[in-house]
């Protein structure tokens, strides 16, 4: 299981990292989703692989890491869902005015030139 | 009263859905269920352009039953279809005349149509006169059509007059 | 009693998931969209079905007490699916406006082009 | 009242511009002077919350705050010392200036102005006082899509593309924070810093490597905030394009980056590792970030030399500025320390001011805005000059205001055996950036032409807007004059970041009210 | 009446002793695996033409269908877990997971999703 | 006392500028009274100094790096102060005459009362480090000054020169007082002086000196630094009388006297000074006689004689030093008349080019003969003040004794050589300005200056002739307290008189005479001194280098930054494989656990997810296709939530997929349907390489953390989430209990990213990048669907909103379960239609969520507990019995409604952009092809 979940991961980072530097702003934003993926499942596996222990308390069961998973990475990587969906839409919007504003989705679109 | 309940069977299924999902049928669940039958009916019916008149009710149980039914024939013979070669299939469109002019019914219609394997109701005309249907075997079209028509369209007509 | 309801929930179950899988094996097997477009109705009727109906005894018999819930997973998929294929077909069509048979009544053809 | 107040103290800076900013959204309708009136009115609140906040952190004692009233490491314990008090009072006061600039009319243009500003503040401070890696991570969310919400509101174009730059390089960084953050759980079971660095001395050293990995990225994190190269490209583009009330407020961004670099490398991989195996952590930032800083310093130093704008060439003096810090803070003795603190406090407030001061001459040179490359006219040179120089005098460290100040603070601070090379460094890096300026002085002031008759005359400078940089440049000159309280202030501010086990202290055995603490 | 309902949801809803949470050896048991399996095939079925396509709503019809397919592995994953907290996931794909295939669909025909 | 003395010209300057309004005599009348007002507190200071006394004023400063506003006046600084004081007052006299009708004469005397008063406190200051504060405000306000006529090319460019070299020096010296500071322990002047053996014996003697003297050379203009003087110049005539004759160039020789006792004694400081001073008085001298412009050959004749003290202080005798003092005085005299009379001269004539001078004698009688007798004073010729020190100078240079022969003769030769040199563009000065033909090309009519131009000039001319014939009744007693200040009791004897008799200086001295007139003779005639066009070297040098640096720090700047989002994200990478790299290799290299085995419906979820990834990368130009793609990888990630135990998680992954899904097909309308290739192949490689490392690196780090055991504080969550945090589902607890915090930050962040959408499209117009032709069409059967679905689809959010404390769901998933059913709506009947309807606020109900949330944490804080401390209450209600409630509800509760306003105002923001008013064309531009 967890060489599994790594190479998802990896595999993950990797076509993000990809994406990511690519040039135009709609092939970034795929990439950052990659990328949040990636770094969701990471978070999540911080609380290590269990099968079959949600951390939902049940009545007659010792509320103990034996029967539940660890909660705690789950609320991490909600709060980490959550960010990160308002990041994308924010870029998203950026790119949308960028494209308008500048003619060009290429993401260094309108540059002038430094500095 | 159409202003506060704009559809009594819409109320109805989100008290019975509220209770299903409770899994809890005390009276305070009721209420509940009963609040938000009458609540949520009413949000929704902000944003509905044609309300909904139930004629014959007790047609809706008849129908449910032939769709059931209906459903599990022709899954199994699309089943069997898809297993079989491609090459016997003869796949078509037709052109479904409607008499239903009620939106709801024409909804209904469709949604059955689509529903029961071996055909999709792909597109509505304009005019709403006519249903454009996606057979997955079409042998005789009138037949199809007919078919189609007297099995659900004549008891919809009863239910959304 | 027992046996029997086990045997009932194991075929509902194989059934299920075997309409499941010849609705995906449509989808690979088939060669055009619309012929593809009747395999998954199988798996949102049916094949669904049948598996919601066993998972319902099943619950029921494992003692996790007796649960409809599940009944309204099909409800809304029989809410849904209708309207998913009718918009993939729109889709469909209208990308490959050549399939589409004449419409019979003038002021059908409205929005094509 | 008083007294629950004092209670509360340490998360009001936080809670006070969020509800003031929820009340502006629900306000937004009545009006730009209704959001102004609650502007002025939170800000205010916050100013006494600072000060009040630094007087209590001065009297030594680390207070923490048990958010929930769970222990420190089961739910999130804001942690306030001498530092981040200071970072709080900072903020403010820069937040103060910057506000009284947007209400000279930009607070108009940019939809929500007041709002996010609020919660931009809410974000830093947040930043600064809490005591937990994770709640820092979302308060740098806080303040970042604030920050690109203060950025890009009203704005078109070019500032577009750099606010897409700097948006995404930050998603980029913060995916790099989750990353490091999902490790040092995996590794460590904790989010609660104090008890982080506790866990961390006692780590297994099989698991070393990897907690290593994972402070690497972390710091990979923080020094794209702070600017420090090669990870400040984003920075000079973003900031030039920003406006000005907001690149002012900006400068106390990269700040956020250094002082998280301050509080993690002390507090989490660091101080408390004493001998065991876990110490080979401590250093091992510190190492990096002497000579990235000193690069940087040169590099920065290069760009204000380059720049072609005046905005620009603020924004590389940020850099510089940061890239100092991190020399100061990486030289590692009480004495750099507390002369990296002053210096901290007094760049923020002159970048800001010199953001603000060079829009105002943006606005007064017509056509030729704020572009050193060509010739323009300029309007009320001799204020403009006058704010200019002050500023200009300041940031180069020139005598005889603070920056002069901070500086030789950390030549006089500077441990023998790195003397040779930091002296060359910051001496010659400030003599570049003096002539850096000179050169500037001399195009806008100097090389100011007659104000052409086919171009209509602007408006002279708004009273807010030199109000603005009049009280930043204030800033600094109180620090000149008062520099011996606030030298006290951050020697003992050095003092307590040296010894993290009070930090640590002061997390673990603070009580909850109700509830059991944890075992 | 209504706030006791309201609250009564706070006691969580019946459960099975954790011991039976390892999937059994009885034949419905045995069926539940096989139609996991069996379900399994299908999304790996259905993810080959989402990735094949050729059209659009080749792909659009992939993305759907394996979306009902998942309902159908939540409820045999909550059955050979004896657990009831898929439910909700599968409850929402049902309710919700058209919407994707509406908004697609939409998006071939008129581009803009929200007219 | 001494603080009013400092505070004056500051304070007159303040006055002078804001008095903008007044007329020119009362500004000039202000500027003047600050000297004369100085002067006077001098005076009564005067019988303290000379008495031997050092009046002294403390003010604490900084005293955590020993930085106190000391200041004390001791004979050196005595006599600097009156040379400050007192020239400054003649050249605000002759400067109030000077300025033209339309300069700004407040802005003048401002700064130069401002320069006055650094310079004073610089003479001042009691303490090292205050004197280095003052000695860069001098190098800033001689920035101002010398830049004064800012629309002339030269001053901009004589000032940045200036100021650079001083600027530079003034840092060098500052980081030798710290030194020195450090050697000491205190940079107060007395404790200073009295610390000289330690600091001679310290092993940064070399460092400290080193560091000084560049201060102290950079600011005398001493070789090779001397170049930024001449070009000076371009200054206002009275800028360059004060500056070059008194005060500034004078800062760099102040400074050596007021460190010679701790500096000087060794052979470095003897060997490095006097070489340097030699160096310089020679090639200023030289110079000097090839100058064109009278304030040209002035300024090397000013180079020459700092080189000259430089030299005396640099030969370590107390005589020397002595001689060294005096002739600052003196210089200061004739030069500053000099420099005066060179601006009559440029302001009479309008030409300061002794080509075209000559013969001024006749239309300037007056100026002429002042001017002459300064000159004859620059020459050192007997009767005047020049004549005395250099004697003094031969004297010693005749005398040296350390060095031994070789050195006595070499400094004899320098002594003889410059006398020569000084004698010759002496004589070329009186000659050809004032003599021979001319003027020529002058289009002025030449008459004398106002009086009171005259004046300043005459005042010392006529000191010159005083100190020079009777100097015991004139300068002695200003010259013994000021070597008092230097040498302390060390002061040697020395006689100032005409007449010492025929001895080997006056040999010299008369040699050097003939030497000079016959050299300015001889170079006369061998060539036309008009011709000789010098190039001045240092000034080339330092436009070259400093272009040089503009053009590579433009370049370098260029090409790191250059603004391109790609660059900056690879070196965020480079720097993550920096700094983790090797401890993640390590770390792999250490071995890792072993993996646990997976279920068969594991390796399904992970096809999906590898193929679903690859496939997106492969696919990503085809942006619907990729769009899609990626939809299969986030249910495929939901589903790992799943399976390996985390319902809210998959419930929340799922949903949230929808939203982005729908944002994303809501941009893809404004943006190009695919992306063209742009990189270069090689370039694409790169990046792959580049992606696989960091993801080979990640994967391999979280890995390796998964087969680590944990100790997690997890055991005590789930053990209290039950009993105090009234909660089954614990992930729900945490997040709205334990991290409540963390989830209220959260919903800030969403809300925030709401404003910012709507911030960012209200009033933005964008162009769909394609219309579909034809109006929307109506899809009956769908909406009709989704009417039914709903209220029920409302329903169950209420549903997951309430049971989220025990079961999967919370106020963020119950949200967006709202929201979702309603973006339906808005995709199937049309934006405007739902919100004409239903018409919400979203901004505001972003404003209530987060006032719900806030509030129920402040409920906590009224009865004395931490914000957002859960409260339970079990009130017993009649007939319902005890009634549970938590205050975490009321929390979720905010989140629910910042959750589902944050949503529905990006979706319908997206929703409802407006096309151009102008006919939409799709924007392209040929950068699109990029
Ligand atoms: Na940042
Ligand atoms: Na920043």
């Amino acid at each position: 299981m967890e060489f599994a979940l790594a190479s998802m991961i990896g595999l993950l980072t990797a076509g993000g990292v990809y994406l990511m530097l690519r040039a135009r702003s709609f092939d970034v934003i795929l990439g950052l989703t990659l990328l949040s993926y990636a770094t969701n499942l990471l978070i999540f596996s911080a609380g290590r692989l269990v099968v079959g222990k949600p951390p939902v308390l049940r009545e007659g069961v010792a509320p103990t890491l034996a029967h539940y998973t660890d909660p705690l990475p789950q609320a991490l990587v909600l709060t980490a869902i959550v960010i990160a969906f308002a990041m994308t839409a924010v870029t998203i919007v950026i790119a949308m005015r960028s494209r308008a504003d500048n003619g060009s989705d290429h993401v260094d679109a309108g540059d002038e030139g430094m500095p | 009263m159409k202003r506060l309940m704009p559809s009594i069977p819409l109320s109805l299924a989100v008290l019975v859905l509220w209770l299903l999902l409770v899994a809890d049928f005390s009276p305070g669940q009721v209420a509940i269920g009963a609040i938000l039958g009458l609540l949520l009916p009413w949000l929704a019916g902000m944003l509905e352009p044609e309300r909904a008149n139930f004629g014959r009710t007790i047609a809706i149980l008849q129908l449910t039953r032939r769709v059931l039914w209906d459903m599990l024939l022709s899954n199994i013979e699309v089943a069997r279809r898809i297993l079989g070669p491609e090459r016997a299939l003869t796949p078509g469109f037709v052109w479904v005349p409607l008499e239903l002019t009620n939106i709801h019914g024409i909804t209904a219609l469709a949604s059955i149509i689509t529903l029961t394997p071996g055909t999709v109701s792909a597109e509505l005309a304009a005019d709403r006169r006519h249903l454009l249907v996606h057979c997955f075997n079409l042998k005789d079209p009138e037949a199809q059509v007919a078919e189609i028509k007297a099995r659900y369209e004549t008891l919809l007509k009863e239910i959304f007059p | 009693m027992s046996m029997a309801l086990e045997i009932l929930l194991s075929v509902l179950l194989l059934v299920g998931s075997g309409f499941v899988l010849v609705g995906s094996f449509g989808l690979v097997k088939l060669s055009d969209f619309f012929k593809r477009l009747h395999g998954p109705t199988k798996a949102t009727t049916l094949g669904v079905g049948c598996i919601l109906l066993g998972s319902i005894g099943y619950h029921a018999w494992a003692g996790d007490g007796l649960g409809l819930r599940e009944v309204l997973i099909t409800l809304f998929l029989f809410i849904t699916a209708p309207i998913s294929a009718h918009l993939m077909s729109l889709a469909a069509l209208k990308l490959e406006p050549g399939q589409r048979p004449r419409a019979p009544a003038p002021t059908a053809d409205g929005e094509d082009d | 009242m008083i007294d629950a107040l004092h209670v509360h103290l340490p998360v009001l800076p936080i809670l006070v511009p969020l509800l003031f900013a929820a009340a502006m959204l629900l306000s937004e309708r009545r009006g730009i002077l209704v959001q102004r009136a609650l502007s002025a009115a939170g800000l205010a609140c916050l100013l006494a919350i600072s000060v009040a906040l630094v007087a209590v952190a001065d009297e030594g004692r680390i207070t923490a705050y048990l958010l929930g009233d769970w222990p420190a490491r089961l739910g999130i314990a804001l942690v306030v010392d001498r530092l981040n008090a200071l970072m709080v009072l900072t903020t403010t006061l820069l937040g103060a200036a910057c506000l009284l600039h947007a209400c000279g009319g930009w607070d108009r243009r940019a939809i929500h102005f007041h709002a996010l500003f609020q919660l931009q503040l809410a974000g830093l401070n947040g930043a600064f006082l809490t005591g937990d890696l994770f709640n820092l991570f979302v308060f740098f969310e806080v303040m970042l899509i604030a920050s690109y919400g203060l950025l890009l509101s009203g704005g078109r174009g070019p500032r577009m593309r750099a606010g897409l730059h700097y948006v995404v390089f930050n998603i980029t960084a913060s995916t790099l924070f989750l990353i490091a953050l999902g490790l040092l759980y995996g590794l460590l079971g904790t989010l609660n810093m104090a008890e982080m660095g506790q866990r961390v001395a006692q780590a297994d050293p099989a698991n070393l490597a990897l907690i290593r990995a994972a402070s690497g990225i972390l710091l990979v994190v923080f020094c794209a905030k702070a600017a420090l190269a090669p990870l400040y490209l984003w920075l000079p583009n973003a900031y030039a394009r920003a406006p000005a009330a907001v690149a002012a407020l900006f400068a106390v961004m990269t700040k956020v980056g250094i002082y998280a670099v301050l509080r993690v490398y002390t507090l989490v991989f660091g101080g408390l590792a004493g001998d065991t195996p876990a110490a080979m952590l401590a250093d091992w930032a510190w190492a990096w970030l002497l000579p990235a800083g000193a690069v940087t310093l040169v590099l920065a130093t290069l760009g204000v030399l380059a720049s072609s704008s005046l905005r620009m060439l603020v924004a590389f003096l940020v850099i510089a500025s940061a890239a100092t810090l991190f020399i100061a803070f990486s030289l590692g003795t009480t004495a750099t320390l507390a002369a990296g603190l002053y210096y901290l406090v007094h760049s923020t407030f002159v970048a800001a001011a010199l953001f603000l001061v060079a829009d105002l001459i943006r606005r007064q040179r017509g056509a030729a805005g704020d572009n050193l490359d060509r010739n323009g006219p300029l309007r009320h040179n001799a204020l403009l000059g006058l704010l200019f120089a002050i500023g200009a005098v300041s940031v180069s460290g020139m005598p005889p205001l603070s920056g002069f100040i901070g500086k030789t603070l950390l030549l006089d601070a500077v441990p023998a055996a790195s003397m040779a090379w930091v002296w060359s460094v910051i001496l010659l890096t400030g003599l570049l950036t003096v002539v850096a300026l000179a050169r500037t002085a001399s195009q806008v002031f100097w090389r100011a032409e007659p104000w052409p008759d086919t171009t209509p005359v602007p408006a002279p400078p708004g009273r807010a807007h030199v109000a603005a940089a009049v009280v930043l440049l204030g800033y600094g000159l109180a620090m000149t004059v008062w520099a011996a309280p606030v030298l006290d202030y951050a020697e003992a501010a050095a003092r307590q970041l040296q010894s993290p086990a009070d930090y640590v202290e002061a997390a673990r055995s603070t009580r909850p009210q109700l509830r059991e603490p944890s075992p | 009446m209504i706030l006791e309902a309201a609250t009564s949801l706070a006691s969580p809803p019946p459960m099975a002793l954790a011991s039976t949470l390892l999937p059994g050896d009885t034949l419905v048991d045995k069926a539940v695996t096989v139609s996991l399996y069996m379900v399994g095939i299908a999304l790996l079925l259905s993810l080959y033409r989402l990735l094949r396509g050729p059209s659009v709503p080749d792909r659009i019809l992939a993305l759907d269908t394996l979306y009902v397919n998942t309902i159908a592995a939540l409820i045999l994953f909550g059955m050979q877990l004896h657990s009831a907290v898929y439910f909700e996931a599968a409850l929402v794909i049902a309710m919700l997971g058209f919407v994707g295939t509406v908004m697609l669909s939409k998006y071939v025909l008129r581009r803009d999703i929200v007219e | 006392m001494l603080q009013l003395l400092l505070a004056l010209p500051f304070v007159a300057a303040l006055g002078v500028m804001l008095y903008r309004s007044a007329s020119r005599r009362t500004t000039a009348w202000l500027a003047g009274l600050a000297p004369l007002a100085g002067l006077g507190i001098l005076a009564s200071l005067t019988p303290r100094v000379l008495s031997g006394e050092v009046p002294q004023a403390t003010h604490p400063w900084i005293p955590q790096i020993g930085l106190a506003f000391s200041l004390r006046m001791d004979g050196l600084a005595w006599m600097f102060a009156l040379m400050v004081l007192a020239i400054g007052a003649l050249v605000v006299m002759y400067a109030r005459y000077y300025l033209g009708r339309r300069e700004d004469a407040p802005r003048f005397f401002g700064y130069l009362l401002l320069f006055m008063g650094s310079m004073l406190g610089m003479v001042l200051a009691g303490n090292l480090l205050l004197l280095a504060v003052f000695w860069e405000l001098t190098s800033i306000t001689s920035f101002l000054l010398i830049g004064y006529w800012s629309h002339k090319n030269e001053a901009r460019e004589g000032a940045r020169m200036a100021l650079t070299i001083t600027g530079a020096g003034g840092l060098a010296l500052l980081g030798g007082v710290i030194l020195i500071g450090q050697v000491v322990g205190s940079f107060e002047l007395d404790a200073v002086l009295a610390a000289g053996d330690a600091i001679r014996a310290s092993t940064l003697y070399p460092a400290i000196l080193g560091l000084v003297l560049l201060g102290i050379f950079t600011k005398s203009a001493q070789f090779p630094f001397h170049f930024w003087l001449p070009h000076a110049m371009a200054a206002p005539t009275p800028v360059s009388a004060y500056l070059h004759s008194a005060t500034m160039v004078k800062a760099g020789v102040f400074l050596l006297a007021r460190l010679y006792p701790v500096l000087s004694g060794t052979d470095l400081f003897f060997y490095v000074v006097s070489a340097v001073g030699a160096a310089t008085l020679l090639i200023g001298a030289w110079n000097a006689i090839f100058q064109h412009d009278l304030k040209g050959l002035l300024a090397y004749s000013t180079i020459s004689h700092l080189g000259l003290i430089t030299l005396l202080f640099g030969l370590s005798t107390p005589f020397a030093v002595v001689a060294g003092l005096f002739h600052i005085l003196n210089h200061a005299t004739f030069k500053a008349s000099l420099f005066m009379a060179a601006g009559i001269i440029d302001h009479e004539t309008g030409t300061r080019d002794m080509r075209r001078l000559g013969n001024l004698r006749r239309y300037l009688p007056y100026t002429s003969a002042l001017a002459v007798i300064a000159a004859l004073a620059m020459a050192g010729i007997p009767l005047l003040n020049g004549f005395l020190s250099k004697e003094m100078f031969f004297a010693q240079a005749l005398e040296l004794e350390t060095g031994g022969a070789t050195m006595r003769i070499a400094v004899a030769i320098v002594a003889f050589l410059a006398g020569a040199f000084g004698v010759a563009y002496s004589l070329r000065f009186v000659h050809d300005t004032f003599f021979g033909d001319g003027p020529r090309a002058v289009e002025r009519e030449i008459h004398e200056p106002p009086r009171f131009m005259r004046i300043p000039v005459g005042i010392l001319a006529i000191l010159c002739l005083m100190v020079g014939i009777v100097p015991a009744w004139t300068v002695a007693p200003v010259l013994a307290t000021a070597a008092r200040g230097v040498l302390g009791d060390a002061v040697p004897a020395y006689s100032l008189a005409i007449w010492h008799g025929f001895n080997h200086p006056l040999m010299l001295s008369i040699g050097g005479m003939i030497a000079g007139g016959l050299l300015y003779l001889g170079l006369r005639r061998l060539m036309d001194l008009h011709a000789v066009a010098r190039h001045a070297m240092g000034r080339h040098l330092f436009r070259v280098n400093t272009r040089a640096l503009l053009l590579g720090a433009r370049r370098l700047t260029f090409r790191i930054t250059q603004g391109s989002l790609q660059r900056s994200l690879w070196w965020v990478l480079v720097a993550v494989l920096a700094l983790a790299g090797p401890a993640t290799w390590q770390a792999l290299a250490e071995g890792v656990g072993p993996s646990q085995p997976m279920p068969p419906t594991g390796w399904v979820l992970w096809a999906i997810l590898m193929a679903a990834t690859v496939a997106t990368v492969v696919l990503h130009r085809q942006r619907l296709v990729a769009l899609l793609v990626v939809g299969a990888v986030g249910l495929a990630v939901s589903l790992v939530f799943v399976l390996f135990s985390a319902p809210d998680l998959a419930l929340t992954q799922l949903l949230v997929e929808m939203v982005t899904i729908a944002l994303m097909l809501l941009a893809l309308n404004y943006l190009p349907q695919a992306s063209e290739r742009s990189n270069h192949p090689a370039r694409r490689w790169r990046d792959v390489a580049i992606a696989l490392v960091v993801g080979i690196g990640i994967g391999g780090l979280a890995y390796a953390m998964m087969t680590r055991p944990l100790d997690t504080i997890a055991s005590e969550l789930l053990a209290r989430s039950l009993p105090e945090g009234y909660g089954r589902n614990v992930v729900n607890v945490i997040l709205v209990d334990f991290r409540g915090f963390d989830t209220f930050g959260e919903i800030t962040v969403f809300g925030i990213a709401g404003l910012v959408v709507h911030a960012l499209l209200r009033r933005a117009r964008i162009a769909p990048d394609r219309v579909m032709p034809g109006a929307p069409g109506a899809l009956p059967m769908p909406s009709n669907l989704s009417h039914l679905l709903f209220p029920l689809a409302l329903a169950v959010s209420a549903y997951m909103f309430l049971r989220g404390h025990n079961a999967p769901g919370g106020g963020f998933i119950a949200g967006l379960v709202l929201a979702v059913p309603l973006l339906l709506q808005y995709v199937l009947l049309g934006s405007q239609y739902v919100e004409s309807r239903l018409g919400f606020n979203y901004v505001a109900c972003i404003g209530a969520g987060l006032l719900v949330a806030a509030f129920s944490g402040l409920a906590s804080m009224l009865l004395g507990y931490p914000f957002l401390t859960s409260g339970h209450v079990e009130p017993h209600l009649p007939l319902l019995g005890p009634m549970p409630l938590a205050s975490a509800m009321a929390f979720d509760t905010g989140v629910y409604l910042v959750v589902f306003g944050g949503a529905m105002l990006i979706l319908s923001m997206m929703g409802t952009i407006r096309p151009p008013k102008a006919p939409a064309t799709p924007p392209r531009n040929p950068q699109e092809a990029r």
